[in-house]
């Protein structure tokens, strides 16, 4: 009966180890598979009970987690090894953008679809974040510096692009290029991986400490979110109702549209590499992106800031 | 009606008519406060009142009566309830250049020296001033002088005395030199001797120009020593109970007048008008 | 002149009267703005996302008017908390600082230095200290409330008429006395200002915590909605946000219905 | 007795009383902050990139001390032009507002749910109208100075004793005579104080609005560095606010020594 | 140094030794306002008095001569630049129960109505008296009634005329019945009648208990009616000029003494010494 289930839950939560996770943004498709698993149970199965809380304005994951106030967290790969540069025992336990979804979005009349086209023309920046980043790989990649450009500084906002106060506007691709095409705006997309980076985008990581004093309950947090995310890929209406449990903030028709976007970098692209998977060949092509954008001097012990050891083999 | 009221009003007449020797007249002035929580509370009852160019009108009445009321209207800051008040031309709307008045509260600017506090008419007024600042300033030491403030012109208010807050509304109110002057008991707050020395040179200041005016004091000696006419007011709510002239010679007076019979008799009369009252 | 007068004297209302007047002011001020807003929109002929009009924005909000006002309930909880605490608190300190010379001295340089500090920029450590839940919300909420009452407080105190002083003084009034049958009527008004800006504060402050790391609130779906751009949903939100600031405006004012005549009547 | 008496009179000043003063009461306080900061740190043994230690932010500060300063001095200037422009615009305000009852009860609804609107909400919108540079700076800064001056100018004005409000309607002064003669006199402390209050808020003003899209000043350096995990060099950034907050609190006390005396030169 | 302040005192004297039959001794008592701009101002030069219980003494003096500055330093809100004050036990700490003073303004609460304002006292001091509220009301009845103000109980301080306010305050004063009452100038803005009357009710109210009591006047013949000692002060900086015993009955007196030949020429002498002050 029903009660015997409440009670048969009731017992089992007793046993539950009650951890906290730290997104990088308030709750989106993009973290699917988190709420898959917080869903469909995969926490409890694995004897978690997971508290998550959104991100925001002004929130470092990566502070919050290697301070102790959270125990797992998401942040963008560049940020933990920027963090790491800086001494802050941070570690990547699974990727889950394969590829970061960042990129450049352009009006389609503009007729820049390259990055060498961006010479001359009006481009976004946003101070310190990923798209920053990257942007300042590409233009060393390019030999070019900034004053080849005209930098305009803007925040994670449409308005000065659809204003036409910019023609590049630094991007989430997954997210921001649907908004615009269902305005009604004709426009170009250009990922990081067509501009021939390879970088990954938002990783599941803990402190060292956590790996090294309690390998388990990482292997748990690992393997339901594993769970989570495979269930994902395989089954979008399964997807769509977690998120959907989680947060009212989407319609559905958006969350259909947002899903078929953000699985492509999902999906790995490697030989060898499954879902959450990481090789160090592309920990070391990010690194190298940081690099030319000057914010590390070198690939440092690359092998410590990331683990595939609790990855289902 | 009062007689000098009467003689100066023709029954009937407008407002706005005033006789060319008048500088205001009151015809039936009502006054109520209102509401508030406390009823309506009925101050002034019914007042004719002329004030005739160049005289000096006392006002003698039991506190809370209506005194303070009076000048108000008179001075216009108030409207009566019912009746009306005209006055000679100019004198409302050139205050205070034609009209000066002498709060019974000093009301000095707390910021300001006694100095600065005395000048406030000029400033507030410069183009009503046919005199300009050389002559008020001289008018200043003058009245610094007669009120014995000289000592103290850079003073702040707070550290005045009481009669000598008083004293400097007073240099404030004379420094301008109007056709009616409207006292509302400036002497209060001072000592018998100042005050007789102050009373004596104010009615000689006010003696010399062609003003009127209206002096409300609780003295009846003093009433009757420095004015031409004395009004005296009932208890609220308030009517005219005497209107009589003062059977001392016009101009300057001296202190021996004040042991004279007649005005001590006159005296007595206005004191007993009052008690009966 | 006596209407010149009457005017001078008028007393402080910020033009908010009585209740029924206060509502048809506010109507009257809503229609107002618009009118203005529409007609912006219209004769500059501005596309949504520039700045919706008001039917799109009444539009987004009545596609889903419960998501909104629950967003909107949470906010206005945890900014009266905030309210609340932080205005009780900045009472309290600068009863404390008044009192006590030499504390006041060496404090305000330290309570101005905070609050010169830009809340978005303490917003991890907040978390880390209060967690993502409504603590942290309510404690950003105080703290931008907290400095204006403070700082009005100790004016208003300061500006009491000496003769006063002296009348308390010779009664042998001790502090306590002081504060309640002088200090606070006297400085009443002020105190009521003072609330009234750091009302519109409080709001803020919790939208700030709020677009710092939350699942819930305006400050919530401001952060969503812009990153999504979906204009108008932001727009109402920031619509629900000012009406929330005209009603926390508002609510200092009813202490001056309860107060006072708890006063006079601990008085007589 | 005497004594108490003195201690309830002494002058407003917030416990900042002369230059030098003043000077050495920052220091107090500043050295009471850090020994505060330096024990958190201590105690709790926090790690850098959470709470650095007041060394490590103090090398941070001297590894590059011209990169800070410069764009603290962008800051400032932000700052200080929204603080003019601001305060001007809301005594300006205030000083209709007082004249006009009626425009009084219309427009307060609307100025009170402007300020209920987070500005950081209102950050893109001011981006676009206004562009990246210094502009919007300088128009956020203002908004948030803006409110508290005006609603304690109309507080402070409409509290002047009713026996002045005679005399001056006595002597037929007209508006600009009261304003300059009475009103302002009068109200002279508790403008000081708003302005103390929007002094630190154009400080806030200023580096949120560098926080949504600047290339200069502290808002920019506290995003890089946030960024760039260079936690020691971001609270440098705060820091330095803190330091402009103060800077900003005490600057119009200036004021207390300029306009009184010209008023009083200009009266006799 | 004056007559009776000899009698009382054993030169020598430390200021602690109080007589039994004294409420406050003066003794030397010099003060001075300084600093602030205006270089320092000598008002007090000298002042040796003794208040003996049971006794009422009227202080005359030219305006800003320090009479008010005398009741502050008595009432313990100023301390002497030199000299010293001793009180009776109690007196000082126990105010206002055991001490009253009536200010030169009015000083009422503009927020709470006249009744309220005149209960002030007993909300103040609770714990210092005897008899409860209950015995307040009454007399505050009584008071109202002796004042006139009964009808005025719920107004508001601004909605009472100058006199009235000094009325209320002299309520206010009047509710505690206390060993040592000081006025300063209570009726300066009554009208006579008034005046008169409240006068003699306050001497009949003091002179019942066995309080002592400094009332400060500007009115000789009030000070020659009501008291039965008076002061008369020098101007700025301000010595006793003469400290005299008034020739007329102890306990309640009647208007028909104001005739009283004895009376008369005791006025005038007094007047005369203010004059060649
Ligand atoms: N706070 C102060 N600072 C400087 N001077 C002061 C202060 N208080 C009083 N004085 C001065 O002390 C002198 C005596 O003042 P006081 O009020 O005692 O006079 P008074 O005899 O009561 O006069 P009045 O009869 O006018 O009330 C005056 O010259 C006055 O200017
Ligand atoms: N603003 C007001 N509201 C209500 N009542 C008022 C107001 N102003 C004055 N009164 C009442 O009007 C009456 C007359 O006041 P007014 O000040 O004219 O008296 P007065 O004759 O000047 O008395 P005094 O000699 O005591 O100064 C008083 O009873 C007073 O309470
Ligand atoms: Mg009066
Ligand atoms: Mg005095």
């Amino acid at each position: 009966s029903s009660e015997d289930d409440a009670q048969a839950i009731e017992e089992q939560q007793e046993t539950l180890q009650s951890i906290s996770f730290r997104l990088a943004w308030v709750p989106d498709m993009a973290e699917a598979g988190v709420f898959v698993a917080r869903k469909f149970g995969y926490f409890q199965s694995n004897g978690l009970e997971v508290k998550i809380e959104p991100g925001g304005f002004g929130l470092d994951p990566i502070r919050l987690v290697a301070a102790g106030s959270n125990d797992f967290g998401i942040a963008g790969a560049g940020n933990l090894l920027i963090a790491r540069s800086q001494g802050v025992p941070v570690v990547a336990i699974a990727a889950e953008f394969q590829n970061t979804p960042v990129g450049f979005v352009t009006r389609a009349d503009s007729g820049i679809t390259q990055f060498e086209d961006f010479r001359g023309k009006r481009v976004g920046v946003q101070t310190g974040a990923d798209t920053d980043v990257l942007f300042r790989a590409l233009l060393a990649k390019h030999d070019m510096t900034s004053s080849d450009v005209r930098e305009v500084p803007i925040q994670f906002d449409m308005g000065p692009f659809v204003n036409n106060l910019i023609d590049v506007l630094p991007a989430y691709v997954t997210n921001q290029p649907i908004t615009l095409k269902n305005r009604g705006f004709d426009i170009n997309v250009l990922t990081a991986k067509e501009l021939g980076l390879q970088y990954y985008g938002n990783v599941f990581f803990t402190t060292e400490e956590m790996v090294r004093t309690n390998p388990e309950l990482v292997t748990s947090f690992v393997r339901a979110i594993d769970q989570g995310w495979r269930r994902a890929i395989d089954d979008r209406e399964a997807a769509i109702e977690a998120v959907a449990a989680f947060t009212d903030d989407f319609e559905r028709s958006e969350l259909e549209e947002i899903y078929e976007a953000v699985i492509p970098f999902i999906l790995p692209d490697e030989e060898d590499v499954q879902v959450l998977g990481m090789t160090r060949t592309r920990w070391v092509d990010t690194a190298q992106v940081l690099i030319d954008a000057g914010l590390i001097r070198d690939i440092g012990d690359i092998d410590r800031a990331f683990t595939n050891q609790f990855i289902s083999q | 009606m009062p007689l000098l009221a009467r003689e100066l009003l023709n029954v009937g007449m407008s407002p706005d008519a005033l006789p060319s020797a008048a500088l205001v007249a009151l015809t039936g002035v009502h006054l109520s406060f209102g509401g508030g929580g406390n009823g309506e509370l009925k101050v002034l009852d019914g007042i004719d009142l002329v004030i005739p160019r160049g005289e000096f009108l006392a006002v003698l009445g039991p506190s809370g009566c209506g005194k303070s009321t009076l000048l108000r209207l008179v001075a216009g800051l108030l409207s009566p309830t019912a009746g009306s008040i005209s006055w000679s031309e100019g004198l409302i709307e050139r205050r205070p250049s034609r009209m000066a008045m002498n709060f019974q509260k000093p009301v000095l600017l707390p910021w300001l020296s006694l100095e600065q506090n005395a000048l406030l008419p000029f400033n507030l007024a410069k183009s009503e001033f046919d005199k300009g600042m050389a002559e008020a300033k001289e008018r200043l030491e003058r009245l610094l002088q007669l009120t014995g403030l000289e000592p103290f012109r850079h003073y702040l208010p707070h550290e005045l005395s009481g009669g000598m807050q008083m004293r400097a509304a007073l240099v404030r109110t004379l420094i301008v030199q109007p056709d009616l002057v409207l006292m509302d008991e400036p002497f209060a707050a001072i000592d018998e001797l100042t005050r007789e020395g102050l009373g004596r040179d104010f009615r000689s200041i006010v003696a010399r120009s062609d003003a009127g005016t209206i002096f409300v004091t609780h003295s009846i000696h003093e009433a009757a020593f420095l004015a031409d006419r004395v009004v005296i007011l009932s208890p609220r709510p308030s009517r005219i109970l005497a209107d009589l002239a003062v059977p001392l010679p016009g101009g300057e007076r001296d202190i021996s007048q004040r042991r004279n019979d007649v005005y001590l008799d006159f005296c007595d009369s206005l004191r007993e008008i009052i008690a009966n009252g | 002149m006596a209407d010149s007068r009457q005017d001078l004297l008028k007393g402080f209302s910020l033009g908010l009267r009585t209740g029924a007047a206060t509502v048809t002011n506010i109507a009257l001020a809503v229609a107002f703005i618009v009118a203005l807003w529409w007609s912006i929109v219209a004769i500059f002929s501005l596309p949504t996302f520039l700045l919706p009009s008001p039917a799109e924005v009444a539009l987004a909000f009545f596609h889903r008017p419960a998501f909104f006002l629950q967003h909107a309930q949470v906010t206005a909880y945890h900014a009266a908390l905030g309210f609340i605490i932080g205005n009780s608190l900045g009472v309290a300190l600068a009863i404390v600082l008044y009192r006590f010379t030499r504390i006041r001295t060496l404090t305000m340089p330290v309570l101005i230095s905070f609050q010169a500090i830009p809340i978005v920029a303490l917003a991890p450590i907040l978390i880390v200290w209060f967690g993502t839940g409504m603590a942290s919300k309510v404690v950003m909420a105080s703290i931008l409330c907290f400095f204006p009452i403070v700082i009005n407080t100790l004016q208003a105190f300061s500006s009491i008429d000496r003769d006063y002083a002296e009348l308390f003084d010779f009664y042998r009034a001790n502090y306590a006395q002081k504060l309640k049958l002088l200090l606070f009527p006297a400085s009443f008004t002020s105190i009521v200002a003072a609330m009234q800006i750091s009302a519109g504060l409080a709001v803020v402050g919790t939208i700030v915590a709020e677009l710092t790391g939350s699942d819930r609130g305006l400050g919530h779906v401001l952060l969503n909605t812009s990153f999504r751009f979906e204009i108008p949903s932001m727009f109402v939100a920031m619509v629900l946000s000012a009406l929330l600031g005209i009603v926390f405006f508002n609510m200092p004012r009813v202490l001056r219905y309860v107060i006072p005549r708890s006063w006079k009547l601990g008085l007589v």
